[in-house]
């Protein structure tokens, strides 16, 4: 490890130590003026290094890449220990109805309220309005001939899921682009 | 707007001793057609479809009047599709190939399409959960940023002026209401048939014999007239009046000829139309 | 260094690593259960391990004794790294979303996240931690209930603005009054 390397890695450590959100590589590398390539691969040693690969022990805490940013977490199995202390309360949960909805958008986005309503087969207005409340879901935009906004979902939600991007999300049946055709006629209903 | 549905119970009501039915317990027409086909543990089949008929029809048939009218006619969409499907299925084979078998056989296809996309959405969902539940254990650094830099950030631009500002909170709270379609209007105030027939009946009798247009001359909204109309094919249905009409969509004259009226029938007048 | 050592340290890097305020040794040894003398050790062994005084290299941050405990600080001379990124993030002026969110917050307070959310309709978790930054919004309590923080306004808006009170806010269409209905039920959920 050159000193270079070690001065990149420190630099990186006090950008991710101030940071309250996933930072990507980009921003990053900006942050530590140095190219992307090599900003990369230190957050890789970074992350060995802390998982207890390298030469030093394993840490408390680990480097993650969700929602395609870099961020400190607590070490998974440690979690316990936080969470006694601090006592967090459990966030309120979200409805299997707006669950359901998630999973639609998030496979079809961009996507339609109406085109989703299709799908549940029920109306999805209110539950539309607290993912984006939420944050999980966002406005896209309007289609040019109905004026029926498209929706698709945001970094959070890959942060809630834990995933890196959206091509992550499992494969569900091929049946589904079957099932898709032949709705476009109905699309403008609602 | 009161407390909002999607968030009050992430539990899903199971039904537990026999099979109960209320709407809430079910997201929709497809929602309680896989509950139905799971409790019989039937995969997607038309056989499967056939048996639970019955208990969806059944349960279409306990909705109240309450319920959300774009929700109920989901549910009557499916439950005719289900019917007419069921009903083929009754009927001699052989002769399928007119045009309405052939809508009927796409209806299902659509029907079993559209069930199929609803399970695949339905069971991602769980990945969904269970990976939302396991990040919300997880444990960020998080930390506010140390006054130290803050106050290296560059000084704000303010620009805006009081009124500016008033203005741009009116802006924002403004109602940012996803646009619906108003239903309102179909609800129209209501028009009693009974009403309507008796002012029908007390002109007839004075008069003798009125055309439609006269008949309707005084009412002031469709519904009235709708109402009016029906009450007078009522009427007929008890040959209390006749109709002439000397050419098609020509003027209709409309004549008493009950040889027996009493204020009984007028009372039964209509009684299909109670709800 | 045992194998219980390294266990201690773990614990005491996850507590670290979420605190936002200083821990005590007190507390400290609560969270991790364990005697207060080896935590202080522990202490003393990681913050020569960050330093680079230990095995591994010398770390972007550093653990710091300040007068009410322990927490993790970005390495001093490392701050002007920090400096400069968060002077390019904030720009000179506030973006329309910050300014709307700002203005509810302005006329609605104390007001919560969640509840300014659902007025906005969007999730305005990063623009509230804008204003926080730029002090013209400022923590006032927790909800005893929910534990959902409730924001208010500073004197540096009043300034701003020109005013001396926030009751000389010009007052606002009744929108104001259907807007905030049947906000209350649902003030936890974020």
């Amino acid at each position: 490890m050159t000193a270079d390397d070690t001065d990149l890695r420190r630099r990186l450590e006090a950008m991710l130590i101030v940071a309250d959100e996933p930072l990507s590589v980009v921003n990053l590398a900006t942050a530590v003026g140095s190219p992307v390539r090599p900003v990369r691969a230190a957050l890789a040693a970074l992350k060995a290094d802390y998982d207890g690969e390298a030469e030093g022990p394993q840490r408390g805490f680990e480097l993650r890449e969700v929602a395609s940013g870099w961020r400190i977490y607590v070490r998974e199995e440690l979690d316990p220990v936080v969470t006694e202390f601090i006592g967090s309360q459990a966030p309120a949960r979200l409805s299997q109805a707006a669950l359901e909805t998630l999973a639609v958008i998030a496979y079809k986005q961009p996507v339609t309220r109406s085109q989703v309503a299709q799908i549940r087969a029920v109306n999805v207005d209110s539950v539309v309005r607290t993912l984006l409340g939420r944050g999980l879901i966002t406005e896209l935009h309007a289609d040019p001939e109905t004026g029926a906004m498209h929706y698709g979902t945001t970094d959070l939600l890959l942060e809630k899921l834990g995933i890196n991007s959206i091509d992550e999300l499992p494969p569900i049946s091929p049946l589904l682009d079957d099932g898709s055709d032949g709705f476009e006629g109905i699309d403008g209903i609602s | 707007m009161s407390a909002d549905p999607s968030l009050t119970s992430g539990e899903e009501a199971a039904p537990e001793s026999g099979f109960r039915v209320s709407l809430a317990n079910f997201d929709g027409p497809f929602d309680l057609l896989l509950t139905l086909i799971s409790k019989r543990e039937l995969d997607i089949t038309e056989v499967a479809l056939s048996a639970v008929t019955d208990e969806f029809i059944a349960y279409l048939a306990d909705l109240g009047p309450q319920e959300d009218l774009d929700e109920a006619s989901e549910f009557l969409v499916v439950a005719a599709t289900l019917l007419d499907m069921k009903v083929a299925g009754l009927l001699p084979q052989g002769e399928l190939v007119d045009a309405e078998a052939v809508a009927l056989l796409e209806a299902r296809d659509l029907l079993f399409a559209r069930l199929l996309q609803y399970r695949a959405f339905k069971e991602v969902s769980t990945w969904f959960a269970g990976n939302i539940a396991r990040e919300d254990g997880r444990h960020a650094r998080a930390v506010p940023l140390d006054p130290k830099y803050r106050a290296t950030t560059p000084e704000l631009r303010w620009t805006l002026s009081l009124d500016d500002f008033a203005a741009l909170a009116t802006l924002a709270f403004a109602p940012r209401e996803i646009p619906t379609v108003g239903l309102d209007h179909l609800h129209a105030p209501q028009v009693s048939i009974r009403e309507q027939a008796a002012i029908v009946v007390s002109s007839l009798r004075t008069h003798g014999a009125l055309t439609f247009r006269e008949l309707v001359a005084g009412a002031d909204a469709k519904g009235v007239v709708v109402a009016r109309f029906i009450s007078i094919l009522e009427l007929y249905r008890h040959a209390a009046v006749s109709f002439e009409q000397l050419e098609p969509l020509g003027e209709l004259t409309v004549r008493w000829t009950a040889e027996t009226w009493t204020d009984e029938t007028l009372a039964m007048l209509g009684a299909d139309y109670d709800s």
